[in-house]
Formats: structure tokens, C-alpha cells, sequence
């Protein structure tokens, strides 16, 4: 197609910058020595004729190979780099080609089991990134309103006396640490550490407002809060369930073993409010109601009742609690359903029977499921279902929950968590005296960095309320100080919601630190909202860095670095050993890990990792076995993720974690978690005994002869600890200098890993118990999961059957609000009358300012816009392509564009949440940092959304509010 | 056999066709999509089934589906119009093109052979007339000049491939041909403006006049070689000036122009069209041109000079425009008195 | 005249049934003349080995089939 | 004789877009000019399509035929290229393809077209293999490498398949028949005109 002229205004304005960054005289100038590679490509590359020429045209083609550093393979030698894509959770590896330093091409991998050389639009265009234009070049510091660069020096000192002076006038509490999901373990792993030693829980990550629910859900009911099975265990499926997630778009990748499952005779279910392109591919699909999840699970687990589908064996021995479940699901009739989700009891029967009669049947959901303030049921309801038909712990069933960042399940797992030290263990005073013997620092030393040891046991506010924590009046909040300063490391402003309030807290803060690649969506939200008082630090990308990171199938990879840090930016751990440096803790951080030129290394902090994370089996992945299986990808089984002979025989990709014991133990990895039909050495297991042994007289420990494969105990039995393991008179397994570390001790705090072996290697048990997974979870606000109509509902007749939970005084330090809100706007539907969706865009990422700063992509969607049915644009007298305001209840309104489709039903408007730039139907360029606003701006969806959080988690409601639409 | 002739390219639609048609197939085969959507057709505002059987025809009808490359006509995936396009330019137009231009050519060769050039019957008389002011001459000119070099130009791209590449060379050629298409592309603009200005010069004089009507029937005396009494201009020059300046220049120009910016969010029909339109019109303008050219040279005595120089002899005015000369004398005597 | 033309008009519409286009797809190079392209396999990594080529473009067709990879 | 085809397995395209960004990543495109480009039919209704569309290298090239310069040309392996440095940016073989491959740069103060650009088959031009010269006017030459297209390597769900003629048909083939369905659709083994002798027809299976 011929390019336009001016497609739209803003085009003119974006050839005329992207030409600008071609060229790169601006900025090359300024740069100092240590990137002098790449000024040497800018210059040597682009002379004065060649600016000139690029000024007319979007790109030249010849300008552009010169400024990317042309690929012709010259006599200079290529390095094969081997990493892992930073977009989603796929782990798709990259063989990046770098020659002189300069990554000139991307290869696909096909030994890789897990993608077999495939990408979607973000991991073919990752190689950008490694040129990254329009990234933070240099340390900022908002002065007047405008960003000025200054040095690193500069800025970490100032920052530091800043940071402390807080700390000295307000507690350590007062700051706010957001980590990031991209983040590699390593990184993570050390925020954690890093937010302890100064002295605080108050810090989080995307996980919080992408798979909190889902993690609290699963785990409380039935052990681990991940993804059961893996993307490649799919192909053994013979029906899937897709429910809240739009894989094809959120993870392409994984439609590779969905449609190679599908032409091998798998039925694919969706159902979903929007007819996505997960849809599309479907044999059935059912559109309903956004929000009513609960009801259509209850409704298609009526008819598996009603039909005695049911696995009778299963559920008597491995699952507890199913009976209340089953009382509150009949309550469902269909008529009940239809007036709740409107779908039809044939196509929820239609469901129950291809679930039914094609088992294992997986099911997988995403952000469609776990963004409710009621998240946490719906995802235990999926559980629920699995439970019912038998299909956790088998092999093609699971519940298959892809997460959406490369490394949020890493995060979420040994990072930055208020809740939680790394690997799940709590902050309850054994567990930090587990991880103080592990980093090798004194408890007390640590006791004395917090404000007390009430407020290092008390679970601290959560990212998604970090905006309360500064508004919030003081005597409300949980805590002794509002919130005064927040760190932005890797987190984008927009995923959040109620951005208008946002900006609010921003303008409160005394300080703000943003640290990222692209840290233009905070620093542009600041700039708007203050003069002063904020600091950018450029952080590298994870292809400037090594470490490892863990997919959504809870494998690990081993990433290595493609290139140096770009400009002037440095690896995130850098910057965290260099503020530790600051504030004074810099040894303790880095006590077990060697530390060159100010960067930790990451094989020590991952044997840090290794020494500590024994719940969750991180303990087995050592950096060494990592590397050998990134080498020998091509050894690795499609299907089943286990090597076939090679340096790795019998492990499987990645090691999934849990891969217990220490790395000699060579534990294979888990590839499906929970199944009985294999030896825990080769990765069986069973559901964990973690609530106890009994509840009110019943039995939690799993039925007789429902142990896994070869265990000594063909029995349920609790967790090993040197009790039992003494009362078994398996105690004299171990050796006596594992006895001497074991002694007093659990699987989980044994530092010999002794208990683990010999429970393991030697009886073929699980260290943590064999009991039955938990139906009906006691310990949650609605024990059986039971519908409670959304906050901002269009259905008041709804909102009286199935009101929402009483308001909560203190939860995670924040007062939070259900009832009452849900009550004053129980009419909302009148003056806003569509539901408000959002979701992913293939082309975006997150908040999606890497993304939209990646002209490859973002040459593909150009503008936010909203999708509306036609039937309400016409009854609005929208027509496609039209500019529209969406308003809601929140008195905020976006300008985007209208995109007339069925994709939507006539109730409902999707809005894709990656856009930021614009604010309110104005375009923020003025507040960028110079030279790093993304290519694309457009209106989050996250400026107008409205209240409300998960009665567990603290997740944030983005999937179910109303809006209004009009022509602009 | 004849079925067979399809070009490759169509056996590729076809081939991205039998993966849609197959996939539909399968689609309609799956039992459950259809009782569900009829469910869902009861229910206002839910989506109604897309006729997957229908898909392949439609992307053969050229009917655009989405997609989030952006310009115009990206959504088309296969556009049946550039096999229409093709055969019409590579057809007829090239064919019977180069054959009327030939025929013409020929028609006046033998015109010339038989009955030479048309010369005056009385001797110049010494004493001149002014016919074309400085103005018109220039304006003349401009489009004379402009109009030859977009002839041959243009003319090159639509047969140069096949009378002058396998003379000169294929680089040659296409360094020439591009050369052409940049002069084409400015002379174009030359062009335009030249003709618009013609337009306005010369429209008064060929305004019809009663004495037209016995032009036309005498045919001009073309055949007879008798001179039928005319205005300043003769009716055969008023067909050439509203039919080859006039209608078929404004066509040339209107076309050319659409040609010429193509980012215009044209569509490629439009486009299509455009350039038959243009070259067809290219034909005939081209065909007239060679009359008036051989008129206005070897044709008549005479006339050559007119145009060069501006003024002609009493005879020639006598005998070619006597009204006009008429009409002349009058006002000079006007003056005089 | 007249019978010149009508001749030499039948002479041009018999012989334009000669331009019509070969019955069956034929696979055409067209009259290109430009400059050469080489060969893919007339460089340094291959050195002129056909057939070596041949086996390393289908290695990598292959690769597209991920039912091969999975071997179910 | 390898014959390099592209497929597109509409069965399995999921509008993902990786091959136009593997596209303009290997190639370096410029912003405006899309090699490739992904359109989805029937839009968000049951039913719905996408196929991946970019040069399909006919045999019978269109673009060739209309050329008033002759810069195209087949490559022995089926692949349609051309000369940037004759072409002249005329658009006719723009306005008779009908898959809309050739794309324009802008030139020019008119916005006029610039040469044309279009999807190589990553088979680089008519320069030396792998030279500077090459890589700035058409892009990677991952043919010389002994590589396929990157779009087609690249692609997410394996939709879009790309090499050897007769191995991307063995793997639709394969693939189709698997899915209940296919044997009838094997007319098509002419559809990239006739083979050359000595090389193996894809079977006509109906």
C-alpha cells in the first residue's frame, strides 16, 4: 500500500520525531564515553546528507539499516546470544546475532520446546529494544516542570538523602517500593531482600493487579498458586476451556499447542463477553455478561451434577468440602443463569457435556477472571470445576493459568511481595529467621531496620492502593505515616486504576522515583501534576543483563546478555546495590553474593535462591543445571517437556518449579503439578497438606491408595518435619550433618535439605503432605464461592439479589469499601449505561510504553480506541472511526476513537488498557522527558476507572464498570 | 485448456481460498456453533453467525475485512481489479492504440503522397497580417513543446518495453524511462497550466459562427482543395481546439493529475481507471495531434509560419480565413479613417 | 484506398489472434535483462554446494512443522 | 528444483502480527511500507478468518507483465525480485497485483511514489549476497543463508509456512487431512504452475 501523506495529524508530527531519532545528532552529542560503540554507529552511520534525506520521509530505508546497525555479516565474527522474550509469559527463547557489540539480527529458536522457533508481533520485534530510541537515556530530575538530565552521582545522592531523610522524619514506612515483573528472579529475588533491609513491607508488583487472586485462590485451595500443567501439556487435552483469557492475543504462542491440540480432535470452549480471536478458533463459544463468572461455572457445573459427570472417586478421595459446593451450585437453575450471565442452559449443558465426555479436560483463565472484587471466587469456582471432573493432577487437564508478564510467576514467587518473603513462607517471625540464617545477616539486625515488629509482621499496602496511602486520611490508614514517597521500578502508572486519583497522590508525594527503560508514562503523569521532586533513572532492558526467569509453566530459563547496557542506563540490580550503598546495607545485601564493579552477580544470588526456597522448590534450579538445559534445548520432548537422553536425561525443561532438594538431588522439575500417576522423582506429587489435618472432625489428609506413584505411604499424610520423619524411623536416613541442620526443623526450614531427600529419594513421599485439595476454602470470605454483583453494576435488580461483601476497616492497612459504594451507585446504570471492559492488544505489552516506543509495533495500532457494537454506536449516532468521549462515573472522560465491531455485545465496551500519553482528550508529549515519549499515545482506559478491590487480595476491579459514550 | 490459461497468480487465490473454504467447511461441520448461534440470534445485541461459506467469495469480490496495517485498501486481501486492469492496458488499449496510431500515420502518408501540400494559389503579396500576438505564441508553444515531450515520454511507457528496449538496451532503457517518467511527471504540471492558459487565449475565436455550417459541408474542402471561407479560425481548428485542447487535454490533465499524487487515498480502481482513461485519451489526443501537426507544417503552406513567426501574407489570409481577413481589412481601414 | 485499409485491417485483426497467451501456466522469466543475482548457494557459506543448500532449505521447512518436532 | 512458496493456513492465522514485525524486523522496513500484512474476515463473528498476505511470488507474475521497464525477474527458485535501481516507481505493478504487495516510500515534494519495495522472499535483490549494497535495498538475504523467510519461520501458531513448494504442501497436506478434511482440496497442485521436470508433482488426491 502506498503510505499516506498525513494519515492523521499526529502521523506528520510522529515522522517528523522518528526521523529526529534517526538521525540521533541530538542526543549523540551528548553521550558520553561509555557508549561509544553506539555513537560511533551514529555517526559513522548517519552523516548530514542522510539527516537531511530522513527529515522527508517516516523512515528511509537506508538511514534506518545504518542508524540499527546494518546486518550484512561483514568479516567481523557473529555471536549467537541465547535469552528469553521479555512480553509474556510464553518463554519463548531468541538467539540474538550480535556482532561488535551491536545486535544486528534475531534468529528463532526451534530447539526450544516451548515456542519451536514461534513469536507473535512482540517477541519478532524484540530486537528493537536493543536499540531502543526512545528510551531514558540519562538520569532526569524534574525541575520547574521540565526534565533536565543530570549525572548518576548526582542523582543517587540526592536521591539517598532524600530517601533517608523520609526515613528519619516519617519511618520506613513511608516509602512505597514497587517491583516489577520484569524483573529476572535474581532481581526480584533481591527487592525483596533489599525492601527488608530498609526496613518495610510496603512494597509490591504488577502480580497484585494481574494474578493475586488466582494465587491466594489456588493455593489456599489446593497448594500452589500456579499454573497446574504447562502450555505444551495442552496438546494431551481433549477439551479446552477458555474462560477470561484471549490467548491468541495475550499469548500467541500458546495457541501453537492449543491449535496442534485441536486438530488432534481437542474442543475448544470460549466464553467470554467479546468474540476475540481466542473466539474465532472455538468449535462453541458463549458470550456473557462481564462479571458473572461464578454463575456461568455453577451453571455448566449444574448439568456435570445433574448428569453424575462428576468423578465420584476423585472428589471422595482427594477433594474436601465438594458437598457445600454442590448445594450452592443447584441453587443455579438455568433460569437462574440466564437472567444472571445471559446464556442459555443449552449452551452451559453444551459445555458440561464436551468438558465431560472429552476428559482431561484443561481450562484455562486470565485477567478476565482474577480483576473482580470478587477474584478470588471466581478463580477457586474454576478449581472448583476442575475438581469436580477429576482433571487436576492428570496429565491434558490442569488449570492452566497463563500469567502475563515474562517473569510476574518468578516475581510473584521470590520478589517483592507485602505478604511474603521470597518462596511463600510469610512474614511471621519464623520466617524471617529463616531467611535471616539464609542471607546470613542477624534477625534483630533486621527487626531494628523496621519500625517495629508489629509493622515487619503486618502485610503492607498493596500497589494497588499505594494512591490511598497518600490520600487516605491518616487516623484511617494502618500504618503510622501516610505514604510520602513511591518507587516506581518496572511498573507502569496506567495499569492501575482510577488514574484521576492517581494523579492526585502523585502531586502529594514528597518525593517520586521512577526507574525503568521507559519511565515516560510516571515521569509524564508527574510531570503533569508537579514541578518538582521527581527522579528518572534509566534502567537496562533484561537483554542488557543475565538471569533467569520463570514461565508461566513454572520452568526456568537462564537469559544471557545480548548487549551492554544501552546509553547510560544500568541492570536494575546495579541500581539496587548502589542505593543500598546510600543508605548503608550494601554488605548485608550482597553478603553470599560476589559483588564486581557495583553489579551482583546473579548465579550467587540465585544460589542464594536456591538455599532458601525450599516451599516452593526453587531450590533444585541451579544456575549451572539452567545453563546446561538452555544449551541443550533440543533434547527436550514437545509434549511431555522431559529430555530423551543428552547431558539432561529425564529433567524436564526448565526444571518447572517445585524442583525440590538441593541442585545435587537432581529432582527432575514438575511438569504437572499434583499427579498421583508418577514417582515423585520423576515429578509426580499430590495436593498439599497445608490447612491442617482435620477441619471440624473431617478428615484434609487424601484418601487411602491416592498417594503418588511408588510412595512408602500409600496414604494422606502432613508435611515432613523431623517429628514425623523420627516418628516414621526414617530419621537415621539422613546423614549427620544433615541430622545436626534438621533437627527442630520442617521441610521448609531444613537448610541440609535432608528431610526433602530422604522423604523424596528414599520413600518416594512428598515433603509436603498428601491431603485433599479444598472445595470449600474456610478461611475466605465466601468459604464456597458465591456471585456478588460488581461495585458499578447496569443491574440493579442484580445488585439486590447478590449484593457484594460489608465494607472492611483495616485490610492490607487500608480501609476498603464494598457495600457502600456498591449501594450509592446502585442506579449508575441509568446515567452510564454499557459495561466497561479492557484487555490486551497482541501488539502491547502492560502499560505499554516499551511497546508503543517500538515503531515496529507501533505502527500497528496507532490510537486508542474503544470497541462498541454497532447497535449502541447507531443508537448513538457513532459510525466507525469516529472520535467519542467515554465517560464514567468517576467524572473522567477519554477521547478515543470508535471502533464499531460485533466483537462486543450491544451492552458492552472494550478498551484495550496499553495506552497512556493522553490524558483526558490532551496529549501530554510537553510532560515527556525529552527524547523518551512512546511513539503511540493515546488514552488509558485506566484514567476512568472506578473503584474497587478483591475481598482477598486487593486486586483492583478493571474488567466490570460502566461507562457512557458520546460523539466528541 | 482454455480454463487452464488463468494466470498463476489467480491459482493462488485460489490456493489461499481452498484454505478458507476448507476451514469453513470444517467450521459448518462442528456440530455446535450452529444450534449456538441460533440460540443467540433470539437474544437482542448478540452476534449474529458470519456466513463462513460466504467469506471466500467475498474476498474474491474484492470485499475488505480488517486489518491494523494501515492505508488504503489494506483490509482487501485479494483485488480482482488488476487482472481487469491488465488485460485492458496490455489489450485493446495497447493494440488497437498502436494500430489507429499506425493507421493514422499511414492515412496521412498516403493523404500527402496523392496530394501534397497545399499550397497557395495566388503569390504572396509582401504585405503581412499579424495573426498570433506574442502571447499567443508563447502559450502555444508551451503546449506544443510540453505536449510532444509527454507524447513520447508517455508513449514510452506504454510501448517503449516493446519498440525501443530491444533496440537500446534494458539499462539504458530503464534509465531513459525513468528520466521519462520524472520529465512526464513535471511536464505534466507544464502541461496543465499551458492548456488552461490556451483555453482562456483562444476560446473567443472559436466560438461557433453560421459560417461553420459551410465548412462542414464542404468538409473543410480537405478532398475538393477549395477553399471554404472562415472566421480566424476554420471549423476543422475549432474540433482541435475544443475536442483535443478542450475535452480530451482536460481528460489527459484530470487523469494525469490523479496519477501524479498517488497518496491522494485513491484507490487502486481509481487509479486503474484513471490510467485507461489517460492513456486512451493519450491516443486520441495523440491521433488529432498528428493531424494538426501535419497541418500545421507540410500540410499547407504557409500555415508553419504563422505560428513561428506570428504574422502571415495577404494571400494566406485570403485564401485560408477570408472572412477573418475580411474582417481585418475592415478594422484597418476603421483605424485608418 | 479504401481497399488498403480494409486489407490491411483483416491482415491486423488475424494476426492479433497470435498475441493471445499460451494455453497452459508456464512459468515465465520475463524479458529481465538488469543486473545478475547470484545464486543462493554462490557464497561463502555454502561455496557453490548445491545440494548442500538444498538439504539446509529443507531442514528449515521442516521446521514450520511442528507436528515432525512433537512427533505424536 | 526448489520452488519457494508461501501458505497461509487460515485454520490457523491468529492475527498475531509476528510476521509483519518479523518482517520489518529482519528487513528494516521504514514506517509506512508493510511487506506483509495480516487481514482478518468476518471481523469479530463466528466464522471469522485471517490470512497473512504479502508477494505470493506467482509464476505468472502480473507485476512482471505490466512493468514498462522489465525490472522484474524470477530467481531459479520461483522467487519474484526486482531491480530497485531500474525501477522506475510508475505503480502499475501496484495497481495489477492483486494481493497489493508492491508498497511506495514517498518521495519527492508531490508525495510521489519512490521505488518500489516489496517482499524479497528474504531473498535479498540483485547486488552481491549479504553486501551493504544489498541489505539497504532489499533487505536480508536469508535464502544465501540457507534460511526461509523470517515471517514464515517466525510465525506464532506455524499459520503461515513458507519454503519449498512441495514441503510446505506435504505440511498443510499433512495437516488438513488430520483435521478430517483436505483430500479434496489437493486440485491445487497446479496451482503454482507446472513443475519442472525431474521434480516430484504434489499428489492429486480427489
Amino acid at each position: 500500500m502506498l503510505i499516506k501523506k498525513s494519515s492523521a495529524d499526529s502521523n506528520t508530527a510522529r515522522r517528523g520525531r522518528l526521523s529526529r531519532s534517526i538521525q540521533g545528532t541530538s542526543y549523540s552529542a551528548q553521550l558520553p564515553e561509555a557508549i561509544d560503540r553506539r555513537t560511533f554507529l551514529k555517526r559513522s552511520g548517519v552523516g548530514i546528507g542522510a539527516g537531511a534525506f530522513a527529515s522527508q520521509l517516516p523512515f528511509s530505508m537506508i538511514d534506518k539499516a545504518e542508524a540499527m546497525g546494518s546486518k550484512p555479516k561483514g568479516s567481523d565474527a557473529v555471536e549467537i546470544k541465547r535469552t528469553v522474550c521479555t512480553h509474556c509469559s510464553v518463554g519463548c527463547a531468541i538467539d540474538a546475532e550480535v556482532q561488535n557489540g551491536v545486535w544486528i539480527g534475531q534468529e528463532p529458536v526451534f530447539d526450544s520446546p516451548l515456542n519451536l522457533g514461534a513469536h507473535c508481533a512482540k517477541g519478532a520485534s524484540v530486537r528493537e529494544h536493543g536499540h531502543g530510541e526512545m528510551r531514558l537515556k540519562t538520569p532526569m530530575k524534574l525541575v520547574d516542570g521540565k526534565y533536565q538530565k543530570i549525572s548518576w552521582d548526582q542523582a543517587l545522592t540526592e536521591i539517598g538523602t532524600k530517601l533517608l531523610d523520609i526515613r528519619k522524619k516519617s519511618g520506613p514506612d513511608a516509602v512505597y517500593w514497587i517491583g516489577s515483573s520484569k524483573h529476572n528472579n535474581e532481581q526480584s529475588y533481591l527487592l525483596r531482600k533489599f525492601v527488608s533491609f530498609w526496613g518495610t513491607n510496603n512494597c509490591d508488583h504488577q502480580a497484585r493487579i494481574c494474578h493475586s487472586t488466582t494465587v491466594a485462590g489456588v493455593a489456599n485451595t489446593w497448594g500452589y498458586g500456579a499454573m497446574t500443567n504447562s502450555y505444551n501439556d495442552m496438546q494431551n487435552a481433549k477439551a479446552i476451556l477458555f474462560m477470561g483469557s484471549n490467548a491468541a492475543e495475550a499469548h500467541p504462542v500458546a495457541m501453537l499447542h492449543v491449535l496442534h491440540a485441536k486438530e488432534n480432535g481437542a474442543k475448544i470452549i470460549v466464553c467470554d463477553p467479546r468474540f476475540t480471536r481466542t473466539a474465532a478458533k472455538a468449535d462453541q463459544y458463549v458470550r456473557f455478561r462481564s462479571g458473572t463468572d461464578i454463575p456461568m461455572i455453577w451453571g455448566i457445573l449444574y448439568h456435570v451434577f445433574k448428569n453424575g459427570w462428576e468423578d465420584k472417586k476423585y472428589i471422595d478421595d482427594r477433594v474436601y468440602g465438594m458437598e457445600k459446593v454442590r448445594e450452592e451450585v443447584m441453587k443455579w437453575t438455568p433460569d437462574k443463569v440466564l437472567e444472571a450471565t445471559g446464556a442459555t442452559e443449552e449452551q452451559l449443558f453444551q459445555i458440561a457435556k464436551t468438558m465431560a465426555e472429552n476428559r482431561p479436560s484443561s481450562i484455562v483463565w486470565c485477567m478476565g477472571q482474577t480483576q473482580h472484587t470478587i477474584g478470588n471466587a471466581m478463580v477457586r469456582a474454576f478449581c472448583v470445576l476442575q475438581l469436580a471432573l477429576g482433571n487436576i493432577g492428570k496429565s491434558g487437564g490442569g488449570a492452566n493459568i497463563f500469567r502475563g508478564h515474562d517473569n510476574v510467576q518468578g516475581a510473584t514467587d521470590i520478589g517483592p511481595n507485602p505478604d511474603s518473603l521470597p518462596g511463600y513462607y510469610g512474614i511471621v517471625p519464623g520466617a524471617w529467621k529463616h531467611w535471616a540464617a539464609v542471607w546470613g545477616v542477624d534477625y534483630e539486625w533486621i527487626k531494628k531496620q523496621y519500625a517495629s515488629e508489629a509493622m515487619m509482621t503486618k502485610p503492607g499496602i498493596t500497589v494497588s492502593r499505594w494512591i490511598d496511602g497518600v490520600l487516605e486520611k491518616n487516623e484511617n490508614i494502618d500504618q503510622d505515616s501516610n505514604l510520602k514517597a513511591v518507587v516506581y521500578w518496572g511498573m507502569a502508572p496506567n495499569s492501575q486504576t482510577r488514574g484521576k486519583e492517581m494523579l492526585e497522590a502523585m502531586k502529594a508525594l514528597e518525593l517520586l522515583l521512577v526507574i525503568d527503560p521507559y519511565p515516560s508514562a510516571t515521569a509524564a503523569m508527574a510531570a503533569k501534576a508537579r514541578k518538582d521532586g521527581v527522579y528518572l533513572l534509566p534502567a537496562a532492558t533484561q537483554f542488557e543483563t543475565v538471569g533467569s526467569v520463570t514461565a508461566s509453566n513454572r520452568s526456568l530459563q537462564w537469559r544471557e546478555k545480548v548487549i551492554e547496557p544501552l546509553f547510560e542506563s544500568k541492570p536494575d540490580h546495579v541500581i539496587m546495590y548502589l542505593l543500598a550503598q546510600k543508605f548503608g546495607f550494601e554488605k548485608e545485601l550482597t553478603k553470599n553474593i560476589k559483588v564486581t564493579n557495583n553489579e551482583p552477580s546473579m548465579e550467587d544470588t540465585l544460589r542464594e535462591i536456591n538455599k532458601g526456597c525450599w516451599t516452593i522448590g526453587y531450590t533444585g534450579q541451579s544456575p549451572e543445571r539452567l545453563k546446561l538445559h538452555m544449551k541443550n534445548m533440543h533434547t527436550f520432548d514437545v509434549k511431555t517437556l522431559r529430555a530423551k537422553g543428552g547431558p539432561c536425561d529425564g529433567e524436564y525443561f526448565g526444571l518447572p518449579w517445585p524442583c525440590y532438594g538441593t541442585p545435587e538431588m537432581k529432582h527432575p522439575g514438575s511438569p504437572n503439578l499434583y499427579d498421583t500417576s508418577k514417582h515423585v522423582m520423576d515429578g509426580g506429587g499430590n495436593f498439599r497438606a497445608n490447612f491442617g489435618v482435620e477441619k471440624d472432625g473431617v478428615n484434609l489428609l487424601a484418601g487411602d491408595g491416592s498417594a503418588s506413584k511408588g510412595a512408602d505411604l500409600q496414604f494422606g499424610y502432613p508435611e515432613f518435619d523431623h517429628v514425623l520423619l523420627k516418628k516414621l524411623g526414617w530419621w537415621d536416613d539422613l546423614t549427620e550433618e544433615e541430622k545436626k541442620k534438621a533437627e527442630g526443623k520442617n521441610w521448609k526450614t531444613d537448610s541440609s535439605g535432608g528431610i526433602i531427600r530422604v522423604a523424596m529419594k528414599v520413600h518416594g513421599c512428598h515433603p509436603f503432605g498428601n491431603a485433599k485439595a479444598r472445595a470449600s476454602v474456610w478461611n475466605f470470605p465466601d468459604p464456597v464461592p458465591v456471585h456478588r454483583e460488581p461495585l458499578y453494576s447496569t443491574r440493579p435488580d442484580m445488585v439486590d439479589k447478590y449484593p457484594t461483601h460489608d465494607d472492611k476497616k483495616a485490610f492490607w492497612r487500608m480501609p476498603t469499601l464494598y457495600k457502600s459504594v456498591q449501594q450509592k451507585n446502585k442506579d449508575v446504570g441509568k446515567e452510564f449505561p454499557l459495561i466497561l471492559t479492557s484487555g490486551r492488544l497482541v501488539e502491547y505489552e502492560g502499560g505499554g510504553e516499551e511497546t508503543r516506543s517500538n515503531p515496529w509495533l507501533a505502527e500497528l495500532q496507532q490510537e486508542a480506541f474503544v470497541e462498541i457494537n454497532p447497535r449502541a454506536a447507531n443508537d448513538r449516532g457513532i459510525r466507525n472511526d469516529d472520535w467519542v468521549w467515554l465517560k464514567t462515573p468517576t467524572g473522567a472522560q477519554l477521547k478515543v476513537r470508535a471502533q464499531v465491531t460485533e466483537r462486543v455485545g450491544s451492552d458492552t465496551c472494550f478498551m484495550p488498557f496499553h495506552f497512556s500519553g493522553h490524558w483526558m482528550g490532551e496529549d501530554m508529549l510537553q510532560y515527556y522527558p525529552e527524547g523518551a515519549h512512546p511513539l503511540v499515545r493515546g488514552e488509558a482506559v485506566n484514567t476512568a476507572t472506578t473503584y474497587g478491590y478483591d475481598s482477598v487480595t486487593m486486586m483492583q476491579e478493571t474488567k466490570t464498570t460502566v461507562c457512557q459514550v458520546v460523539k466528541a | 485448456m482454455k480454463q487452464l490459461k488463468s494466470n498463476s497468480w489467480l491459482w493462488a487465490c485460489l490456493l489461499a481460498a481452498c484454505a478458507l473454504v476448507l476451514a469453513s467447511a470444517h467450521a459448518a461441520d462442528a456440530p455446535a456453533p450452529p444450534a449456538q448461534i441460533q440460540a443467540q440470534a433470539q437474544k437482542p445485541g448478540v452476534t449474529p453467525a458470519h456466513n463462513a461459506e460466504a467469506t471466500w467469495r467475498e474476498v474474491r469480490a474484492g470485499t475488505p475485512g480488517v486489518t491494523t496495517v494501515r492505508g488504503t485498501e489494506t483490509g482487501v486481501l485479494v483485488s480482482p481489479d488488476g487482472n481487469t486492469w491488465r488485460q485492458i492496458r496490455h489489450g485493446p488499449v495497447t493494440f488497437y492504440g498502436s494500430l489507429l496510431v499506425i493507421l493514422v500515420i499511414v492515412a496521412i502518408a498516403l493523404f500527402h503522397s496523392r496530394k501534397g501540400m497545399l499550397r497557395l494559389s495566388e503569390k504572396p503579396t509582401g504585405r503581412t497580417l499579424v495573426r498570433f500576438s506574442n502571447w499567443e505564441r508563447s502559450v502555444h508553444w508551451l503546449v506544443a513543446i510540453s505536449f510532444v515531450c509527454l507524447a513520447l515520454t508517455g508513449g514510452n511507457m506504454l510501448l517503449g518495453k516493446y519498440v525501443l528496449m530491444p533496440v537500446i538496451g534494458h539499462t539504458l532503457f530503464s534509465w531513459l524511462a525513468g528520466m521519462g517518467k520524472f520529465i512526464h511527471n513535471f511536464l505534466g504540471v507544464v502541461f496543465s497550466v499551458g492548456a488552461v492558459l490556451m483555453l482562456a487565449t483562444f476560446y473567443k475565436d472559436n466560438i461557433w459562427h453560421p459560417s461553420d455550417a459551410e465548412w462542414i459541408r464542404k468538409a473543410g474542402g480537405l478532398v475538393s482543395r477549395e477553399h471554404v471561407p472562415s472566421r480566424r479560425f476554420n471549423f476543422g481548428e475549432k474540433i482541435w481546439f475544443w475536442l483535443g485542447v478542450g475535452l480530451f487535454g482536460l481528460v489527459m490533465i484530470a487523469s494525469g493529475l490523479s496519477l501524479l499524487f498517488p497518496n491522494l487515498y485513491e484507490t487502486r480502481h481509481a487509479m486503474q481507471t484513471a490510467e485507461v482513461i489517460h492513456s486512451i485519451a493519450a491516443t486520441l489526443i495523440f491521433c488529432m495531434s498528428l493531424g494538426h501537426i501535419y497541418l500545421g507544417t507540410i500540410g499547407v503552406e504557409g500555415a508553419y509560419q504563422s505560428i513561428r513567426t506570428g504574422s502571415v501574407d495577404e494571400t494566406w489570409a485570403k485564401e485560408h480565413h477570408q472572412l477573418w481577413y475580411d474582417e481585418q481589412v475592415q478594422k484597418k481601414l476603421g483605424k485608418g479613417a | 484506398m479504401s481497399k488498403f485499409a480494409i486489407a490491411l485491417l483483416i491482415t491486423v485483426f488475424g494476426l492479433s489472434a497470435c498475441g493471445d497467451k499460451e494455453g497452459v501456466v508456464v512459468y515465465k522469466q520475463g524479458s529481465y535483462s538488469g543486473k545478475t543475482d547470484g545464486k543462493p548457494w554462490e557464497n561463502a557459506a555454502f561455496a557453490g554446494d548445491k545440494s548442500k543448500w538444498d538439504n539446509s532449505i529443507r531442514a528449515r521447512g521442516q521446521n514450520q512443522n511442528e507436528s515432525k518436532r512433537i512427533g505424536d | 528444483m526448489a520452488r519457494m512458496k508461501f501458505l497461509c493456513d487460515s485454520e490457523r492465522c491468529i492475527e498475531c502480527n509476528g510476521c509483519v514485525t518479523a518482517c520489518k524486523n529482519e528487513n528494516e522496513v521504514p514506517w509506512g511500507v508493510n511487506r506483509r500484512r495480516v487481514v482478518t474476515l468476518g471481523d469479530g463473528l463466528p466464522g471469522e478468518k485471517s490470512v497473512s498476505v504479502a508477494c505470493m511470488h506467482c509464476s505468472d507474475a502480473p507485476c512482471m507483465a505490466v512493468c514498462p521497464v522489465d525490472c522484474f525477474y524470477h530467481t531459479d527458485e520461483g522467487v519474484v525480485l526486482h531491480d530497485k535501481d531500474m525501477c522506475i516507481g510508475c505503480g502499475y505493478c501496484f495497481y495489477a497485483c492483486p494481493f497489493g504487495a508492491p508498497q511506495y516510500p514517498q518521495s519527492g515534494a508531490f508525495g510521489q511514489r519512490g521505488k518500489m519495495d516489496k517482499c524479497t522472499f528474504c531473498a535479498g535483490g540483485p547486488e552481491v549476497d549479504h553486501s551493504e549494497e544489498e541489505f539497504k535495498k532489499y533487505g536480508r538475504n536469508r535464502l544465501a543463508e540457507g534460511k526461509l523467510p523470517l515471517c514464515a519461520e517466525m510465525c506464532s501458531t506455524k499459520a503461515l509456512l513458507g519454503g519449498d513448494g512441495d514441503v510446505v504442501s506435504d505440511i498443510f497436506r499433512d495437516r488438513a487431512l488430520k483435521r478430517g478434511k483436505g483430500g479434496e482440496m489437493w486440485g491445487w497442485g497446479s496451482a503454482y504452475g507446472k513443475p519442472e521436470p525431474g521434480t516430484k508433482k504434489p499428489e492429486v488426491k480427489s
